[in-house]
């Protein structure tokens, strides 16, 4: 992996800089294992992330490394999970939560956006949160009702809540090592459907929350996306170079705080964008990151921006979700309606 | 007279404040041996329930033990099994009246079967076709419930709703020791003992919540012991002896049809099992604590006592097994049939009219199926 | 008040035409009391709705009229209030709960969310959802913190739930009984500030979900705004036509479904749009609004489309929301913004 | 053995599961009349105790009423005031030692103060300035809270941490009666019971939760029979008696302190104003019940019992009487006085950094307002 952002840095006080091919799950294993060693004060809970390891295997082993007082399973109530969490955070620790599934993080809801999202704002900054809150996000994998939403919207739309989501192993790491070190709160998604995808991991390198990423360098046009989206606006990019065009990427990865330098940037360089996002487009990041897109490109924009994202219905059964979800075709439809024949 | 007795431990209440807590030992009828153990609060069923109760298990094993075998072939997504557990879920379906309702979760299939949906039915969840694939209302069984805890609270509606009409129907609301954390559990119970409905929490506590042991879940006496914070009575059974559980959900539904209000029941028993087929249950506990559980299997100990009392023939022995064969062999059939599913169904129930929005995402994606046959029947790439 | 567009209309069958004056909180009760008495299996209850007749009194002598049976107070929980009004839409009843502020429906985001909005869906159509969900929503009456957040694009986001929030007496009146008429579920938000604001309410007229109002014609620019913010507009509208801007502007008051032929056919007539809305505007119905507008109406834009928004913090303290909020002149200033130099 | 029985009503913990159900009456220490009231299992406090404690419902008594009046004169927005309910919010703030924490809600303002607080520092979020206003950390005394029983699990949390460290710290978590009902406080009480984490959940049942008395609240025997739900000791103290709240409230923190685990104490007592200043009690309840409750006041009966045993003389009581006047009279001064706000505080705590989309939105913000001050300086309008 090539790291084509400034915001990605080699930290050069990093102890030691192992590089290293690993799994998105490995990766987020690893980030979680080094924050333990790194701080004494994090600590990790959920349900079934003791010695089970996650139902996605993400904690495998932590309990039996650092203790059943550093990793631990909970009773089975999310809320109560957020909400012990809200207090830990208050008297100096870092806790890290699993909820086990989108959809299961719902119960906490009231505790994240009335407590997580503005307990420092309430204290003027007297009491801070430094809470990850780490959420399996987003389908494709042929779950069952409940196990495969998309509900970064609810997050991104609070605000006090920081919110980011990896496409890469490295960006895992990185990501959710800055997270935990963050003074505030993080909603941290993982793409469940890149949970196997392998890549590179450099342990040394740092990415701050914030910040997007150039993920493919193109002309024609700007392709803007997150999470699993990502990987999917690759392949679209791939298979249009094989038309003869030339398409951009840009890894969001960073949904609140947008970052609105690079992708602006990128979007003017091009004069033509799509959003691709897999949850429903109604009231989204997507349709925020549309929006911003065209009031700040206004004047660059050769057609309009366009998006690609889940339908405004619940999520699909396993057998139905290849309709549902965004794929390359459909992104390259997109793609298509963005008034080539206008050009000059 | 004290202030603070007023409404409360009354003197005639003080009595019924202690039979809101359970006894020290779970109710137990027959005994995992087969042998009769008497109880003083409750008689063992007449031998022909305790004959259908069998029926019921033999084939509640069958079904789960095929439905396994189904997730190995690769034709059901997941399975969450029952195994071990079927005596609560027999008992479960056998304790209510036809007009009565029933509120189930992702582990209680045997327990819609045994209410009437057809196993294929069933399983459209676990297929992967639908999030639900049977008639609710026919079968007065509510969608199996994923989010836990949740459909207690509809059960207490459903429950109120139906009082309100003053019809004499009874719902019985399933859930796990796990379940018994969530937030909505304590709601539930609350509501349903405040609006005095005719409920019946009935919790399967199998030891675990995915691999979260019973222990990690609760520090009370037991589950049962939450009845009384609530107002309401707390029961513990054996839930490996169906003539037990049947005898204390039997007195449950007669006290709510009864309008006497909510009962919550914990029957004790053993997830014999992974979780699902996804989970590996050898991370989290001893071959031999599952081990020991087989010695108090719901079936054998059944099948001993209706063998030593003569109610169960070889005949019927044998007629019973083969019945559960043929439930076997058509599910395999049903779900080795290919599913014949329409992408305009994402878009159908949604609403009950089909909003503009709705409608206009269906047009993109018919027009892209469209495109799609044409580019297959033309043999081309994109 | 006059009746601008066709989607409300007299109901030639309804019994009666009365008109009066009256506040909203007065027609959101009558509303109630004629829905309770239209039909038996409709039923009030929450928190503090019983002799009480809610902290706004909106249901203020439905008990003492209709009995105990139809409105009541519930334990405190609304986890409990939305489940329980589950099951009884199961099962033949039509519930119309309250709940107390937008922030204290958030511990029934998950019942809302994962079986509110999904049960009609998860059965095929089996079970339908004939539930209203109402919710005093927005700021601007000197709340303390909590009290006063606008929470609609959590509900807007999620598929399977229509929302609806009225901006005067007759919408409250009109589309609180569409609502409790509606099959299917509905997060019905009354903004807050409105409350004590007079208008004409004619029983007699219907208004369809999904449609939304001319509040004002214009030519210049359109306003689109819905709850608190149309008011707000139309006084904007007023203060430009002093300096000589014809202003038109349109009540969303269905958020979900969406009017886009009523939005997109008046955006178009006038080249030029703002959308204004209370909540932080980032990934919110505003900034879907602002998008579709973007994407819909992009070859008859002569400028961007703006958004005046809450900002992306928690909700004001009372004494700051004046800040906060928007008003007046901030709506004024993203009109001059919108490239009137460029006219020709 | 019976195998439910495994881990379950072992014969040694037999007397312990009984243990944790509350007596059937309240603890009472001091009658109404100021009489003392014997209990074989709590002891009277000493009364240099009682002294302080009474200096401080004289106090408190007066911060409610001065509060109510600042309400009147529209220098705060709201009130919810704690009168009648004194001996609870002193009674909880003198039990805890300086390094212990207390999680209140909106009701306490009263047990803020106590603990240190400034009064004026406690109003800040009743005046409309902000949303709390006092050192969280210094005080030890967290935001009060007003989405209900959501503290209560902070206060686990926060008591975890501590326990963690091998502090000694003892967490004190306030709630009404209302509050119990709500998910948060059954997943607060099972947490601190499985992590066994030393804190007292103290539960203030005044009766109502607004217009709603206890009984559409709960059909439990009391608030406190919830604990043995959990495993957990519950207590029934008689709110309104200062000695007795500090004796029951005394017990549960040493046990905590002692790493006995949490304790649930239910105390009894009465809110005899309405729910806020912009609640209208007469629509829900009688004069005559709010009457009956002023000879149960808190006040009166210590006095009466003090003065009676010679430990408050008219020199102290008018001391008292001196020191609440002054309090009072620090707290109309400071919140008549005007508030300077900025503006940009909105932005300011947000995030530990500001995000550009913030910084941005400032902008705008400073821009407007510079221009409105520029219009207002030059006269004109827009
Ligand atoms: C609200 C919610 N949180 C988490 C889950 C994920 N989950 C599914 S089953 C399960 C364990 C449930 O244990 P228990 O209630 O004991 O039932 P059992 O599976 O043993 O029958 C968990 C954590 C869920 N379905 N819903
Ligand atoms: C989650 C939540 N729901 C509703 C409210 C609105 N509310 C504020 S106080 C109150 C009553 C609380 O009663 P109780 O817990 O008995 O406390 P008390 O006010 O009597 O001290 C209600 C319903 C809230 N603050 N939080
Ligand atoms: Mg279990
Ligand atoms: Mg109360």
């Amino acid at each position: 992996m090539t790291i084509t952002h400034d915001h990605d840095h080699v930290d050069v006080d990093a102890p030691e800089s192992t590089v290293q091919t690993l799994s998105m799950a490995a990766a987020l294993n690893l980030a979680l294992a080094d924050a333990l060693t790194a701080d004494e004060s994090v600590l990790v809970f959920g349900e079934d992330v003791g010695v089970l390891g996650g139902v996605f295997r993400i904690t495998d082993g932590l309990t039996a490394h650092f203790g059943e007082d550093r990793c631990f399973d909970t009773p089975l109530a999310e809320s109560g999970i957020v909400g012990t969490a809200v207090g830990m955070a208050m008297n100096g620790l870092r806790p890290v939560v699993e909820l086990q599934f989108d959809a299961f993080a719902l119960p906490a809801f009231e505790q994240i956006v009335s407590h997580v999202a503005k307990l420092s704002n309430r204290t003027r900054g007297g009491v801070r949160m430094p809470l990850v809150i780490r959420i399996p996000f987003g389908g494709g994998i042929g779950g069952v009702e409940h196990h495969c939403d998309s509900s970064e919207a609810y997050y991104a739309h609070t605000p006090g809540l920081t919110v980011v989501s990896p496409a890469t192993p490295q960006d895992a790491y990185s990501l959710l090592r800055a997270a935990i070190a963050s003074p505030d709160p993080v909603v941290f998604l993982e793409p469940k459907k890149l949970y196997w995808s392998k890549g590179e991991v450099d342990t040394a390198v740092t990415v701050d929350i914030g910040s997007a990423r150039i993920a493919r360098e193109g002309t024609d046009v700007t392709l803007i996306a997150y999470g699993a989206s990502v990987p999917l606006a690759l392949h679209a990019a791939e298979a249009a170079a094989a038309e003869g065009r030339s398409i951009q990427v840009v890894d969001v990865r960073s949904l609140t705080p947008f970052d609105d330098e690079m992708v602006m940037t990128a979007v003017r360089s091009t004069g033509r964008a799509v959003v691709i996002a897999e949850a429903p487009g109604f009231a989204s990041v997507a349709s925020e990151i549309q929006a911003r897109v065209f009031e700040r490109c206004f004047e660059f924009l050769e057609a309009p921006v366009r998006r690609v994202t889940g339908f405004d219905t619940p999520y699909a059964p396993p057998k139905l979700e290849h309709w549902y979800l965004p794929d390359v075709d459909r992104i390259l439809d997109a793609v298509d309606s963005l008034h080539w024949e206008d050009r000059p | 007279m004290h202030p603070f007795l007023i409404g409360f431990g009354r003197e005639g209440e003080r009595m019924m404040h202690e039979e809101l807590l359970p006894r020290d030992e779970a109710v137990q009828l027959i005994d995992a041996a087969g042998d009769l153990a008497t109880d003083s609060d409750y008689a063992l069923p007449d031998s022909a329930t305790l004959l259908a109760a069998y029926r019921g298990l033999v084939e509640g094993r069958r079904i789960n033990d095929q439905a396994s075998a189904l997730v190995r072939q690769g034709r059901l997504a997941v399975y969450p099994s029952s195994h071990g557990q079927e005596a609560c879920q027999i008992g479960a379906a056998l304790v209510l009246r036809d007009t009565d309702w029933l509120f189930p979760t992702y582990r209680d299939s045997v327990a819609v079967i045994a209410r009437g949906v057809a196993p294929a039915d069933a399983m459209v969840l676990l297929k992967g076709d639908w999030h639900s694939g049977y008639d609710v209302p026919l079968h007065r069984v509510a969608p199996q419930a994923t989010p836990l805890a949740t459909q207690l609270l509809h059960a207490v509606g459903f429950a109120y709703a139906a009082k309100r009409r003053g019809e004499d129907t009874v719902v019985l609301a399933l859930c796990g020791d796990g379940a018994t954390s969530e937030g909505d559990f304590h709601e539930a119970m609350n509501f349903a003992a405040v609006f005095h409905v005719p409920v019946v929490f009935f919790v399967q506590n199998n030891e675990f919540a995915i691999s979260v042991p019973l222990s990690r879940q609760t520090a009370a006496p037991s589950l049962a012991h939450k009845a009384i914070g609530y107002g309401i009575p707390g029961r513990r059974v054996d839930g490996n002896d169906v003539a037990a559980v049947l005898a204390v959900l039997g007195e449950a539904v007669a006290r709510a049809r009864n309008d006497e209000g909510p009962t919550l029941v914990e029957a004790h028993t053993y997830r014999m099992q992974a979780h699902t087929n996804a989970d590996d249950d050898t991370r989290y506990r001893q071959r031999e604590e599952v081990q020991a559980w087989v010695a108090r299997d719901p079936l054998t100990r059944l099948r001993a006592h209706l063998s030593q009392s003569g109610a169960l023939t070889d005949d019927l022995e044998r007629g019973i097994a083969e019945g559960a064969e043929e439930i076997a062999s058509a599910m395999r059939a049903a779900l080795n049939a290919d599913s014949d599913l329409d992408p305009e169904d994402l878009f159908r129930f949604v609403t009950t009219e089909r909003s503009p929005q709705l409608q206009e995402q269906w047009d993109l994606l018919r027009d892209e199926i469209e495109r799609d046959q044409e580019t297959h029947s033309a043999g081309g790439a994109r």
